[in-house]
């Protein structure tokens, strides 16, 4: 399984546009929104980190139908589900190479953006921490998503009509976790409920996915 | 004779043509009696004027909003685990009903607090949920529409409403703790009658049984012509491979 | 015939009005197409009848 | 090692296409389907390798033999020839993948991104995919689309060459390959519509 990995790796680096795409539009849309709303720097540190979850939900989101596409159009995905390894794992293997392409590289970002918007210096350690907690989650989520759509045509607008409700706890936890810490708050309850969101959903979406899957390989 | 029975699409389509005059007549009858009596003859309420009268509406539909996802969830569960066609194609003729009563209670809710509170829309944890299940509603017809082969179709949306349902009682608790809002608390719900005077209360419990049985209508006709159309496209291929 | 609904008319009645139009078109159109698919597999079996 | 099929209907988009299907597969032997196109060949695979369930019917072989491929090779164009077989080798749970670059004659080839064969190396590289599979049953579905003369005849020798070594081969084409196989013609299994006076049967 750990092959899986290494070689979804490998891919995204060597097409280009793995790490690349989504760090780019995160990048966008935080450079978008100034203009968007003004320069004060007041305003934008308030809203700097409700931007910054929004962003990086939004770029995760653009590269989920990638996840399996490439995979159910060459054959490989045939391959992987009469494979000795159980689909579950292709599927939780599909979910980190998606995380460590996306997830991790807007969690390294994010502080860099945040001075941009001129966020609360008190809130840096925060937004990694919760992006690093709940980006997982977002991952996970949308590997499932992509696997309900894996074998349609056009399922890149539906897969994130499916997708955008179930992001609603991990962005509100997330980004309510970050406004409380920099405000001097006590914001442990929506770390715990954000390191909760992303251990159930590691823990139980790759069962429900895998099952997509098989149903959509029929 | 077992209640799975019913489960037979021929037996269904039996018994649903039977019991649906009767149904629909008394949805027509409790709708008409619940909605005038509301309407006319109901005193306004101290806070709210005349705006109680639109309780009449707003609540039956936000209950039944709710509760067709339920049903949609039960069903969902049935054909996963008894392959039982008819309760998938249940669930997918209930989805069209449940979002209109969810938009219907978006609107009526908005219309209300526009009096009320000064405005259309609030985040308010109430409405927001409910605009939580109206995109849970689209994607999963959504998804339904989108998938060519039927029992495919049934297996995904299946797994979409239940991994859905957790998503959104986990959504109605995120969105609580993210903001307390400003919606009357269970003063309108059914399980605290005792905040609401008799005279609002029946003529409400009149129009929430309408709204269950026109839901009970709306899904037995809808499921008959699921069926019928599933009928249609088995009759069809096989004229095509004779 | 309607009570006086006072200042807030306009909002009890748009309510009605938006919320029984949206009920009668779910009814109509569930009615509607209840009635198209009766049809369509009418034909259908129809011409199963004739083939066999 | 033998792969045994009885009585087995099987469904393509909830429709049942094909019926009775029966044979027996023993090893070092190579089974041919034949039959017109939409018969139900590519869903008879399919329900074979496990990607489907079948609707009636039991196929008896032993665990993990059998390596489905249909003409999509599950290549990867930016990975080489020796990374793409490495990688099927360690989700195959095998190690070597000498054996199979001698074989089908890739050895000088191991560096060379996928994308940089042409159709018969991408052809050869497909079946060495399936020899690092280490599985004995191949099931091939159409493997010869797209191939030119010289290309079949070599993949032809390729699966002449894994009967040899003891494997069996269950191939759904409509050329001859250059070897000895029996044929199984799908078409006397086409399924046969059923009475459909009541609603249940709609309902396959």
């Amino acid at each position: 399984m750990i092959a899986l990995l290494i070689r979804d790796l490998a891919l995204a680096i060597r097409a280009g546009g793995g790490f690349g795409l989504g760090l780019a539009f995160f990048l966008i849309v935080v450079v978008l929104v100034p203009f968007g709303v003004g320069p004060e720097s007041a305003i934008l540190s308030r809203i700097a980190p409700g931007i910054l979850w929004v962003g990086a939900l939004l770029a995760c989101l653009l590269s989920l139908d990638r996840i399996f596409a490439l995979d159910f159009e060459d054959g490989s995905l045939d391959l992987l589900a009469t494979a000795p390894i159980p689909l579950e794992g292709v599927v939780a293997m599909k979910a980190a190479a998606h995380w460590v392409t996306t997830g991790l590289p807007l969690t390294l970002a994010a502080p860099g953006l945040g001075l941009l918007l001129s966020l609360d210096p008190a809130a840096y350690g925060w937004l990694v921490l919760s992006l690093a907690l709940g980006t997982p989650a977002l991952s996970m989520i949308g590997t499932f998503g992509a696997a309900l759509t894996v074998g349609l045509k056009r399922g890149g607008l539906l897969l994130s009509l499916l997708v955008l409700p179930l992001y609603v706890p991990t962005l509100i936890f997330g980004a309510e976790a970050v406004v409380r810490g920099a405000a001097g708050q006590a914001n442990a309850t929506p770390l715990l409920m954000l390191a909760g969101i992303t251990l159930a959903t590691l823990a139980l979406l790759p069962f429900a996915a895998a099952a997509a899957i098989r149903i959509n390989l029929r | 004779m077992s209640l799975w029975e019913y489960a037979n699409p021929k037996k269904f389509m039996q018994t649903s043509q039977a019991v649906l005059p009767a149904i629909w007549g008394l949805t027509a009858l409790s709708m008409v009696v619940g909605l005038v009596w509301g309407f006319f003859l109901t005193p306004e309420a101290e806070n709210f004027g005349s705006t109680v009268k639109i309780i009449y509406l707003h609540v039956p539909a936000a209950m039944m909003a709710i509760n067709a996802w339920v049903m949609m969830l039960v069903a969902s569960l049935i054909w996963l685990v008894r392959r039982h066609h008819v309760s998938a194609l249940a669930a997918r003729a209930a989805a069209p009903v449940g979002l209109t009563m969810t938009v219907i209670a978006l609107v009526t809710g908005a219309i209300w607090g526009e009096p009320m509170w000064g405005t259309y829309w609030a985040w308010d944890p109430r409405l927001t949920s409910f605009l939580i299940l109206f995109l849970f509603y689209l994607g999963y017809i959504a998804l339904w529409e989108a998938i060519e082969n039927p029992d495919a179709a049934a297996d995904l949306t299946s797994v979409l409403c239940i991994v859905g349902s957790v998503f959104a009682l986990l959504s109605r608790y995120a969105v609580n703790f993210w903001n307390q809002g400003l919606h009357q608390g269970a003063t309108l719900s059914m399980d605290k009658q005792e905040n609401i005077a008799n005279v609002f209360w029946f003529p409400l419990l009149v129009c929430m049984g309408a709204f269950i049985l026109l839901f009970v209508a709306l899904v037995l006709e809808r499921t008959r012509t699921e069926i019928r159309a599933r009928r249609i496209k088995a009759l069809i291929a096989r004229e095509r491979m004779a | 015939m309607i009570p006086d609904l006072g200042k807030y008319a306009g909002a009890v009645l748009s309510s009605y009005a938006i919320s029984l139009a949206l009920l009668v078109a779910l009814v109509v159109l569930s009615l509607w197409r209840a009635a198209r698919v009766r049809r369509q597999l009418e034909e259908v079996e129809a011409r199963r009848v004739s083939d066999d | 090692m033998d792969l045994t099929v009885q009585d087995l209907a099987c469904a393509r988009g909830g429709l049942p296409v094909l019926e009775g299907v029966g044979f027996t597969l023993h090893p070092g032997r190579a089974l041919m389907l034949r039959g017109p196109n939409g018969i139900g060949k590519t869903t008879l695979l399919r329900t074979l390798a496990g990607l489907q369930p079948a609707l009636s019917g039991t196929i008896s072989a032993p665990p993990e033999a059998m390596a489905y491929a249909a003409h999509a090779d599950g290549l990867k164009a930016t990975l080489s020839v020796e990374e793409n077989l490495r990688f099927w080798a360690r989700i195959f749970g095998q190690t070597g993948i000498g054996q199979a670059l001698d074989e089908f004659n890739l050895a000088d080839l191991a560096h060379r991104p996928a994308q940089n064969l042409s159709a018969g190396q991408k052809r050869r590289l497909g079946l060495a995919r399936l020899l690092v599979t280490g599985r004995p049953i191949w099931v091939l579905d159409e493997p010869t689309v797209s191939l030119d003369a010289a290309s079949v005849a070599l993949f032809g020798q390729a699966v002449a060459r894994h009967l040899r070594a003891g494997g069996a081969a269950l191939i759904a084409t409509h050329i001859h390959l250059g070897f000895e196989a029996a044929e199984l013609d799908l078409t006397p299994f086409r399924a046969r519509p059923r009475a459909m006076d009541r609603f249940d049967e709609a309902f396959a």
